[in-house]
C-alpha cells in the first residue's frame, strides 16, 4: 500500500535521510524505531509531503505521491498524526475534530457517528469540547491531535510518537485503540519511542539509524534480538 | 552568624515548601490546595494523570504563573508570586513540557546564554577585554562544553538548536537548565520522546545532577524512570494531592493504580 | 460648545474612520491568516483608486461599475503578488517577509508614478459633489456611500470568516500552517483567497475614497500606516476590532483636530493608540493571537 | 561640435509636489528646445538639462545641488521651487555657481544677495502687496479666514495678509495650518466654516492638495468666497477642482495672452510636446532657461560666472513673461496680474 | 574541537585589519568631493544601522521609531549650537544623552509589549515626536527646519569637507562595531540573544527580560542620537523629515538587506543602499522602480541578507558540516536565517 524507495531528504545542505526504503502492506502495522535524530520524523514528514524529498520515490496505493501537496496526500486517505501535536491553539477541541473531518474520505461512519466514537475513546475530549486547545495539558493535547487524525477516516495512518506525554493508563487505552484500528483493517505506520510497546503491537519493524535502515524484520524477531534489547530497551 | 544561616534556610534541609497552593482557570481549578515540601538533595517525582495540574504547579513554582492562593517558600524565603526571572536568579531552573530553547543559536551558545546567573563579566568588561573577562569566557566555554558532554550533546555543539531532532532538543533543554547552576531543578517530562534505553541514560544523568548538589523535582510519565530515580513521589489527580511517599509504596497504591497507572503497576 | 460643529466633526470622523476600517480589514486578514505585515497593502489601495479612474476615463464606464471591476482586477494582482513573493517566503523570518513587502510597496508606488504620471488625478463620481443635509450635518453622497458600502462589505467578510467552512480553514492556517496542512487544508488556496480578499477590499476602499480627494501614486503611504494602527489597536486578526478601532480613530482624530489642535491631530490619534495598547497590550478585541 | 552647456534642474520630481516639479521641467525643457532649435547659446553650444529630484525636502535639495556641482560638474543650476528647499540650497551653492531660483517666494532667499544667486518669482512681500490691494478693493470680503500650508511660505503668507488685510478693514477670523502630507481636510474646513468668515483664503503649495481643498470647501457646504493664494493658479488645478474654483481669484505674473515675443514659440513648443496646459510654474522654468541663456550669450562662456552675474544685474532680460530686471541682490521684478477662473479658464482681469 | 569561538585565529585579525586599512584609504580613491560625500553618507547610514541592529538583530524586536531618535539627536545638537552657541563637539554627547533619555522613557512604556504591537507603539511615539518637532516652531522652527548649523569642530579642526567628516564617522562606526562585538561576546549580549530567541525561557534563567530590552533600546537610541547630530552638523540643515517614515524604512532596509544580527551586515547594507541608489541614477525615471525590484528580488532569493552569501559560500566549501553559527567570524552574532 505504502512504498518508499531510496528516499533522501535534506535540510539545507545537510542530508538527514539517506536512501531509506520501506514498504507497508495493506492492513499491516509496521513500526519504525531508532534513536533520537535517526530520521524517523523526517521520513514521515516526507511521506506526508510536509518536506520535499531530494531523491527517491513514494507510492501510495500504486500512485506516486512524492510530488503532491499535503492536502492531496490526505485526500488519498494517508493521514499523519505529527510529532509535536501541531494544534491550533485558539480553536476549540470540537473545531479540531471538525477540521479533521473536513478533508477526510467519506466512510461508513457519518460525521456525528465518528465524533461519538472519538469521544467514546477519549472521554476527556467530550468533556472539554469547548476548551481552547492551547490551554490544555500536554497529554490532553496529544489526544486532540490523535482524535483529529482519526476524524479523517484514514486508510493508512502514520503516527509519530502518539504516546508522548500520556499517562500510563491512557497509553494503554491508546495501545488498545491502535490495535483495534489495525483490527478493522487500517494500515498503520507507527513511530514510537516505547520500543517494546511498538514491537508488541506491530507486525513488522524497521530500525533506522542516522538516516539509514539498518534492520528490518518481523516485530517478534526484533523484540527478541539482543541488539535491540541493549540499544533500545536498555535491558 | 549561626542564626543567620538558620533563618536563611528555614526548616533545616527544606528547600521548597508549598502550602495550600491553588490555581483556578476560569471555572476550572487546575491545582487545588496542594501542600508539599522538597528537601535539599532530594529527587521528588510528581506524577498524575493528564491534566492533573503538574505543569500548572511547575508554572507557579517557576514564577511564570501567579497562584490564585496559597504560598511558596523557596530556600527559606517567601516567593509567592515572584516573577520568573526572580525565581531564576534565586536558583530555580526548569525545563518546559513543550520544547523550549533558543532555536537559532547553536547548542553551545544555547548553553552559554543560559549561564547568565553564574557569569559576571558584562558589556563593560567585554569592551575592556580585561583579564577577568578573558578568564571568565574561557571558563564559561569550558563549562558549557562540559555540560553538553554531560548531556551527550558534545558532538552537536555547533548545531543550531532548531535543527536538532526532538530527543536531542529535550536533552539540550536539560543542558540549558543546568547551565544556570540551579539549586532546584524542575524537569517537566524530560523522558518524553526518549526510548527506554535513553530513559535509563536520563536516570543516570539525573543521579549525576543530584550528585552535583542539585535538588530535583521531576514530572514524568515513564514509570521506570520515576521508580528508579525518585526518592519520593507526590501524586496529583484533578489538582488534588492524592498520595505521597516512597515509589514502591505509591506505585502500589490502589487509588494511584486506578486513576493513573491502569493495569500494570510499573510499565516498562 | 456649538452642537452643529460637534455633530459635523463626529460625522466626518465616522466617515474617515470607516475608510480606515476598510483598509484595515484587508490588512488584518493578511496579518491574521498569513502572519504577513504587508506594507504593500496601501499600494493596492492606490491601485484600486487608479484603476477605477482609468476604467472610468478610458472606457467610459460609470463609477460604480468601474469600482467593482477595479476591486476584481486588484484582487487578481494581489494573487500574483502572493504567488511571486509571499508564498515562496512563507517559511522565512517575519522581518524578511516584511522587507519583501516594503520592496513591493516601493515597486508599485514608483512604478505607479512612472505609469500614471506625476499629475494628480480625480476619480469622477456622480455622488462626489452632491451634498446631503442630515439634520444639521452636511455630507456628500460619496461620503455616505463610503460608509454604507464599507458596512456591507464588512458584514459580508465577517460572516464569511465566522461561519463559512473556509473561514475555519483560514483560522486554522493562521494558527498553525503545518498543522493545517496535515489536517488536509490546502494552505496554498487559503493564501490565495486571503490575498485576493484583502487586496480586493483595499481596492474597494481606494475606489470609494478616491472621489473625496485627489489621487496620486503615493497615497498608499498614509493608508497603510493608518491601516496598521487600526489593526493593532483593534487586536490582530480581529475584524470586529478593526471596525471599532477604525471608527474610534477617525472620530478621535476629527474631534482632536477640531477642538484641540489640527497640527497635533495625528499626534492625538497616536497618543490614543499608545494609551489603548498600554492598557490592553493585545488591542481592544484580542484575547490571544490568530484570526477571529 | 562644441560641448553642450549643462544646466541642472533641481525640483520636486516625486512626492506631493511632483506635479509642480514636472510642470517646471516641462517649461524649461520646451524653452531649451526653442533655444537649441535657434542654434543654442554662446556661438552654437547647445543647452542640456539634467534633472535632479529634491523631493520637496531641503536635505534632498542640498544633496542634489552637491551632486550636480561636484559629481556631474554642471555649468549652472536652476532650482528652488519650494521656499523651504531654496533656503537651504542657496547655502550649498553660495558663491560657487550661478543659480536661478524659480517659484519660491520667501524674501530671505534674496535678502542677503549672494554673488551668483538670482530669483525669478516675486517675493511674497511683493506678491501680497499687489494682491492684498485687489482683495481689499475688488473682492471686498468683510471678514476672512486662512487655510495655509504649514511651511515657510504658508506661514509667511498668513503674516503678510493678516497685516495687510487688517489694515484695510477686513476682519481676520482665524486660520488653520495643514501639513504637506495631508490628504483630507474636512476637519480643518469644518472648523473654518464655523467661523462664518466672508471668505476663505487658501495658500496651497501643490496642486493635489489645492484641488482637494477647493473641492472640500464646497463639499462642507461653505457658501462664502474663496480666494486662491498668489502664484498658485494653474490649469490642472482648475480642471481637478471641478466647479469649485469658478469665479475664484488669484494673482500671477503669467498670462497666456501677454505680448512678450518669446511667448508664442514657447507656447507652441510646449503644447506640441506636453499634454499639460501652459502654466505659471512652467513659464518660470522657461524663464529660468532664458535668463541663463541670456547671461551665457553675453559672457560667451557658461563658466564666466562673474560676467554672467553682472550682465544679469545690469541689463533687462526679455522673457516669456515680459522683460525682467534683477536687483543688485538678484531679485527679479515681475509684473503681477490679477487672474480669475471664468468658465474653467484662467483669464487675466484688467480694468 | 570546533572552529567555533574565534574563527580561524589568524585569519580574522588580518581580515579586519585589511578592511580597516581599505576604509582608511577610500577617500583618496574617491576622486571627487561628491563621491566623498557619498562615503560620508555610507558611514552615517552604517552607524545608524548598527544602532538599529541592536534592537532588530539582537533583541529581535522591530522598531518603527528609530528615525525619531536620530532626529532628536540632530535637533538637540542643532538647537544647542545655533541657539545657545554650544560647540558642536559638546553637542554630540548631549545629543546621545538626550536621545537616550527619550529612549528610556519611550522604551519604558513601549517595551511592555512585543512584536507588532511594539512596532506600532514605537511608530506612534515616533509620530508624536515628529509632530512636536513639526509644530513647536519656537524651538525647532517647525517645518522650516534649522539651517546654518555650524560644522563639527574639534579644537582648531573643523569638519566642513566630506573627507574629514568621513574619518570622523568612520571612527565612530568602528567604535560602534567594536561595541557590538563586545556586546555579543559578553554576558549582557548573550542575554539579548536569549531574550530574542525565547523570552520565557530567558526569564526562567534569571534574565530580567524587560531590563535587558530596555538596556539595548536605550543604547541603540543613544547611538542613533549621536549619528543624528553628526548628520546635522554635516548637512547643516535639518527638517522634521529626518524623523519621517522614509528614514525609518531606509534604516530597516539597510539592516535587513545586509543581514540582521551581524556586524558586517548593516555596514554592507548601507554600502549597497547608498551605492545602489546612486548608481541607479543612470536609469533615470526607472531608478526607484529598478531599486525596488532589486530589493524585492534580493529578499526573495537571499532571505538571510547579504552576509548569508558568505555563509552559503562557506557552506559549499565545507559540505556535510553543520549550519554555521557565525557570519563574520564573530561568535553568536548571527540572526539565524530561519
Ligand atoms: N528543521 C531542521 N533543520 C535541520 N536539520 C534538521 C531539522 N529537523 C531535523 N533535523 C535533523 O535531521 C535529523 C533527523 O531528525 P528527525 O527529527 O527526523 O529524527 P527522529 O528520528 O525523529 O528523532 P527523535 O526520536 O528525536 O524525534 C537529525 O539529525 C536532526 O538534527
Ligand atoms: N490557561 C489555561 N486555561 C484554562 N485551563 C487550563 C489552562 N492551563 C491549564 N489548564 C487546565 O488545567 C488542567 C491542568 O493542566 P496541566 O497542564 O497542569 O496538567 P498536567 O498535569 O501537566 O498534564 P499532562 O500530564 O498532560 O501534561 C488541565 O485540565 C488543563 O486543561
Ligand atoms: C510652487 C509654489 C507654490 C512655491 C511657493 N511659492 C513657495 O515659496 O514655497
Ligand atoms: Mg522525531
Ligand atoms: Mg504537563
Amino acid at each position: 500500500m505504502l512504498k518508499v524507495e531510496g528516499l533522501k531528504v535534506r535540510y539545507g545542505h545537510r542530508e538527514a535521510v539517506h536512501n531509506v526504503s520501506l514498504t507497508v502492506e495493506d492492513g499491516e502495522l509496521v513500526t519504525l524505531v531508532g534513536s533520537n535524530g535517526a530520521g524517523k520524523t523526517t521520513t514521515l514528514k516526507a511521506i506526508s509531503a510536509l518536506l520535499r524529498p531530494s531523491g527517491g520515490t513514494i507510492t501510495f496505493d500504486g500512485e506516486r505521491i512524492d510530488r503532491l501537496a499535503p492536502h492531496q496526500v490526505i485526500e488519498r486517505g494517508l493521514v499523519h498524526v505529527p510529532e509535536g501535536r501541531q494544534l491550533f491553539p485558539d480553536m476549540t477541541v470540537l473545531e479540531h475534530l471538525e477540521l479533521g473531518a473536513l478533508r477526510g474520505r467519506p466512510g461508513s461512519m457519518g460525521f456525528a457517528e465518528r465524533l461519538r466514537w472519538v469521544y467514546e475513546l477519549f472521554p476527556i475530549l467530550a468533556e472539554r469540547r469547548t476548551q481552547k486547545a492551547g490551554t490544555m495539558s500536554g497529554g490532553q493535547q496529544q489526544l486532540v491531535a490523535f482524535g483529529r487524525g482519526l476524524m479523517a477516516n484514514p486508510k493508512c495512518l502514520m503516527l509519530d510518537e502518539p504516546t508522548l506525554g500520556l499517562a500510563p493508563i491512557i497509553v494503554d487505552t491508546l495501545a488498545d485503540t491502535i490495535r483495534s484500528l489495525h483490527g478493522t483493517g487500517i494500515t498503520i505506520l507507527l513511530v514510537e519511542q516505547r520500543v517494546d510497546l511498538a514491537l508488541r503491537l506491530a507486525d513488522r519493524a524497521y530500525v533506522l539509524e542516522t538516516g539509514r535502515v539498518v534492520m528490518e524484520d518481523s516485530a517478534q524477531t526484533l523484540l527478541a534480538d539482543p541488539r535491540i534489547k541493549t540499544a533500545y530497551l536498555g535491558l | 552568624m549561626n542564626a543567620a544561616v538558620q533563618s536563611s534556610t528555614g526548616n533545616a534541609g527544606e528547600i521548597l515548601a508549598v502550602s495550600n497552593l491553588t490555581r483556578i482557570f476560569g471555572g476550572l481549578t487546575a491545582v487545588r490546595d496542594v501542600t508539599m515540601t522538597v528537601r535539599t538533595g532530594e529527587v521528588v517525582g510528581l506524577i498524575g494523570p493528564n491534566g492533573a495540574g503538574k505543569t500548572t504547579l511547575f508554572n507557579m513554582l517557576g514564577g511564570s504563573l501567579p497562584p490564585s492562593s496559597g504560598s511558596i517558600r523557596f530556600d527559606g524565603s517567601d516567593c509567592t508570586g515572584a516573577p520568573s526571572h526572580v525565581m531564576g536568579q534565586r536558583g530555580v531552573s526548569r525545563t518546559f513540557q513543550i520544547t523550549s530553547l533558543f532555536p537559532s543559536l547553536t547548542a553551545l551558545d544555547n548553553v552559554r546564554s543560559a549561564a547568565y546567573r553564574t557569569t559576571r563579566a558584562g558589556w563593560g568588561a567585554a569592551i575592556l577585554r580585561n583579564a577577568a573577562y578573558r578568564r571568565e569566557e574561557e571558563e564559561l566555554r569550558r563549562k558549557a562544553l562540559e555540560i553538553l558532554a554531560f548531556c551527550d550533546l558534545d558532538h552537536r555543539a555547533d548545531t543550531l538548536a532548531d535543527a536538532m531532532s526532538y530527543g536531542e532538543q529535550r536533552r539540550l533543554e536539560i543542558a540549558i537548565a543546568l547551565a544556570a547552576e540551579p539549586r532546584l531543578l524542575l524537569l517537566d517530562e524530560p523522558a518524553a520522546g526518549m526510548n527506554p534505553e535513553e530513559g535509563q541514560r536520563l536516570v543516570e544523568m539525573i543521579r549525576r545532577i543530584r550528585a552535583r548538589g542539585v535538588t530535583v523535582l521531576l514530572v514524568e510519565h515513564h514509570m521506570r524512570v520515576v521508580a528508579s530515580v525518585c526518592d519520593r513521589l507526590v501524586v496529583l489527580d484533578h489538582g488534588v494531592k492524592i498520595a505521597e511517599g516512597p515509589p514502591a509504596q505509591v506505585l502500589n497504591d490502589a487509588e494511584v493504580i486506578r486513576v493513573y497507572l491502569g493495569r500494570e503497576p510499573v510499565d516498562a | 460648545m456649538d452642537f452643529t460643529v460637534f455633530a459635523q466633526q463626529i460625522a466626518n470622523g465616522l466617515v474617515n474612520g470607516m475608510a480606515y476600517v476598510l483598509i484595515a480589514t484587508g490588512l488584518t486578514l493578511v496579518f491574521g491568516v498569513l502572519r504577513i505585515v504587508n506594507f504593500a497593502h496601501g499600494e493596492f489601495y492606490m491601485l484600486g483608486a487608479y484603476i477605477t479612474y482609468f476604467i472610468g476615463t478610458l472606457f467610459g464606464l460609470d463609477y460604480l461599475a468601474a469600482a467593482a471591476i477595479s476591486a476584481v482586477v486588484v484582487a487578481g494582482l494581489g494573487i500574483a503578488a502572493n504567488k511571486l513573493i509571499f508564498w515562496p517566503l512563507r517559511r522565512d523570518h517575519e522581518f524578511t517577509i516584511l522587507l519583501s513587502s516594503l520592496g513591493l510597496a516601493l515597486l508599485i508606488a514608483n512604478g505607479g508614478e512612472l505609469l500614471f504620471g506625476a499629475d494628480p488625478k480625480y476619480v469622477e463620481s456622480p455622488f462626489a459633489d452632491e451634498v446631503l443635509e442630515i439634520g444639521t450635518v452636511t455630507l456628500t453622497q460619496q461620503r455616505v456611500l463610503v460608509f454604507a458600502a464599507a458596512v456591507v462589505a464588512l458584514v459580508a467578510v465577517y460572516l464569511f470568516i465566522r461561519y463559512s467552512r473556509f473561514g475555519k480553514m483560514m483560522r486554522a492556517t493562521a494558527q498553525n500552517p503545518d498543522g493545517a496542512a496535515l489536517t488536509g487544508i490546502n494552505i496554498g488556496l487559503v493564501h490565495t483567497y486571503t490575498f485576493a480578499l484583502a487586496c480586493g477590499l483595499a481596492a474597494l476602499s481606494g475606489a470609494l475614497v478616491g472621489p473625496t480627494v485627489m489621487i496620486f501614486p503615493t497615497i498608499g503611504n498614509w493608508a497603510v500606516l493608518k491601516g496598521f494602527i487600526v489593526v493593532i489597536m483593534g487586536g490582530l486578526g480581529s475584524v470586529t476590532g478593526a471596525l471599532f478601532a477604525g471608527l474610534l480613530l477617525g472620530v478621535i482624530e476629527s474631534l482632536g483636530g477640531g477642538y484641540i489642535s489640527l497640527g497635533f491631530m495625528e499626534a492625538i490619534g497616536y497618543a490614543m493608540i499608545i494609551a489603548v495598547l498600554l492598557w490592553r497590550p493585545n488591542g481592544l478585541f484580542s484575547t490571544a493571537r490568530g484570526l477571529r | 561640435q562644441q560641448p553642450p552647456v549643462r544646466i541642472a534642474l533641481i525640483g520636486p520630481m516625486s512626492g506631493t509636489g511632483a506635479f509642480e516639479g514636472q510642470l517646471g521641467l516641462e517649461g524649461a525643457q520646451a524653452m531649451v528646445s526653442v533655444i537649441n532649435a535657434k542654434g543654442g547659446v554662446a556661438g552654437g553650444r547647445k543647452l542640456e538639462l539634467l534633472t535632479y529630484d529634491d523631493k520637496g525636502s531641503p536635505e534632498d535639495g542640498v544633496s542634489a545641488a552637491k551632486r550636480a556641482m561636484e559629481q556631474d560638474n554642471v555649468d549652472l543650476i536652476v532650482g528652488g521651487w519650494f521656499s523651504a528647499v531654496a533656503l537651504s540650497m542657496k547655502e550649498a551653492t553660495r558663491d560657487k555657481i550661478v543659480t536661478v531660483m524659480t517659484s519660491s517666494q520667501h524674501p530671505k532667499v534674496t535678502e542677503e544677495g549672494h554673488k551668483y544667486l538670482f530669483r525669478l518669482n516675486a517675493t511674497s512681500a511683493m506678491m501680497s502687496e499687489f494682491y492684498s490691494k485687489a482683495i481689499c478693493d475688488r473682492i471686498k470680503p468683510k471678514s476672512i479666514a486662512f487655510m495655509n500650508v504649514n511651511d515657510d511660505w504658508g506661514r509667511l503668507e498668513l503674516d503678510n495678509y493678516t497685516k495687510l488685510l487688517t489694515a484695510c478693514g477686513i476682519e481676520v477670523k482665524g486660520h488653520e495650518f495643514y501639513n504637506r502630507t495631508d490628504t483630507d481636510f474636512t476637519t480643518a474646513l469644518t472648523k473654518l466654516k464655523s467661523l462664518n468668515a466672508d471668505a476663505i483664503y487658501v495658500a496651497a503649495i501643490n496642486t493635489s492638495q489645492g484641488a482637494t481643498i477647493y473641492r472640500q470647501i464646497k463639499q462642507t457646504g461653505y457658501r462664502g468666497k474663496v480666494i486662491a493664494s498668489a502664484g498658485n493658479m494653474n490649469p490642472k488645478l482648475v480642471e481637478l477642482s471641478g466647479n469649485s474654483l469658478e469665479q475664484v481669484y488669484s494673482a500671477s505674473p503669467f498670462t497666456e495672452d501677454a505680448t512678450a515675443p518669446s511667448l508664442k514659440p514657447w507656447l507652441e513648443e510646449y503644447r506640441k510636446s506636453y499634454k499639460n496646459e501652459p502654466s505659471f510654474i512652467a513659464a518660470l522654468g522657461a524663464q529660468a532657461v532664458q535668463v541663463l541663456a541670456f547671461g551665457i550669450d553675453a559672457a560667451g562662456d557658461p563658466r564666466a560666472y562673474d560676467k554672467i552675474a553682472s550682465t544679469l544685474k545690469s541689463q533687462e532680460v526679455p522673457t516669456v513673461m515680459g522683460n525682467l530686471r534683477f536687483s543688485d541682490k538678484g531679485q527679479a521684478s515681475q509684473a503681477i496680474h490679477l487672474v480669475q477662473v471664468q468658465k474653467k479658464q484662467i483669464v487675466s482681469v484688467r480694468d | 574541537m570546533s572552529t567555533h569561538s574565534h574563527g580561524r585565529p589568524l585569519a580574522q585579525p588580518f581580515a579586519i585589519g585589511g578592511g580597516v586599512a581599505a576604509l582608511a584609504v577610500l577617500p583618496f580613491l574617491a576622486g571627487n568631493a561628491y563621491l566623498e560625500h557619498l562615503l560620508v553618507l555610507w558611514m552615517l547610514y552604517a552607524l545608524l544601522a548598527l544602532s538599529l541592529n541592536i534592537v532588530i538583530g539582537y533583541l529581535g524586536e522591530l522598531t518603527f521609531g528609530h528615525a525619531a531618535f536620530v532626529g532628536v539627536g540632530a535637533y538637540t545638537s542643532a538647537i544647542l549650537s545655533t541657539q545657545l552657541g554650544l560647540p558642536p563637539l559638546l553637542g554630540l554627547p548631549m545629543a546621545g544623552l538626550v536621545a537616550a533619555m527619550f529612549g528610556l522613557v519611550i522604551g519604558y512604556a513601549a517595551l511592555r509589549v512585543v512584536g507588532p504591537q511594539f512596532a506600532i507603539l514605537t511608530l506612534g511615539f515616533g509620530a508624536i515626536l515628529f509632530t512636536i518637532t513639526n509644530h513647536w516652531v519656537d524651538l525647532t522652527r517647525g517645518p522650516m527646519g534649522i539651517s546654518d548649523i555650524p560644522p563639527m569642530a574639534v579644537g582648531p579642526l573643523t569638519f566642513t569637507a566630506a573627507r574629514e567628516t568621513y574619518y570622523l564617522v568612520l571612527v565612530l562606526v568602528l567604535a560602534t562595531a567594536y561595541l557590538c562585538h563586545a556586546l555579543v561576546s559578553s554576558r549582557t549580549g548573550r542575554a539579548f540573544l536569549a531574550v530574542r530567541e525565547n523570552a520565557p525561557l530567558a526569564a526562567s534563567l534569571g534574565i530580567n527580560v524587560f531590563h535587558t530590552k530596555l538596556l539595548g533600546f536605550v543604547a541603540a537610541t543613544a547611538i542613533a542620537g549621536i549619528g543624528g547630530a553628526i548628520y546635522a552638523h554635516y548637512i547643516r540643515v535639518i527638517t522634521p523629515d529626518i524623523m519621517g517614515v522614509h528614514n525609518v524604512a531606509a534604516l530597516i532596509i539597510v539592516v535587513i538587506i545586509g543581514g540582521r544580527g551581524t556586524i558586517l551586515g548593516p555596514i554592507l547594507g548601507a554600502l549597497v543602499y547608498i551605492g545602489l541608489l546612486e548608481s541607479l541614477r543612470v536609469a533615470g525615471p526607472l531608478r526607484m522602480v529598478i531599486f525596488a525590484a532589486l530589493l524585492t528580488g534580493t529578499v526573495v532569493f537571499l532571505p538571510g541578507g547579504l552576509v548569508s552569501l558568505w555563509q552559503r559560500w562557506r557552506n559549499s566549501h565545507k559540505a556535510e558540516n553543520n549550519l554555521p553559527a557565525a557570519a563574520n567570524g564573530l561568535p553568536s552574532t548571527e540572526g539565524g536565517a530561519k
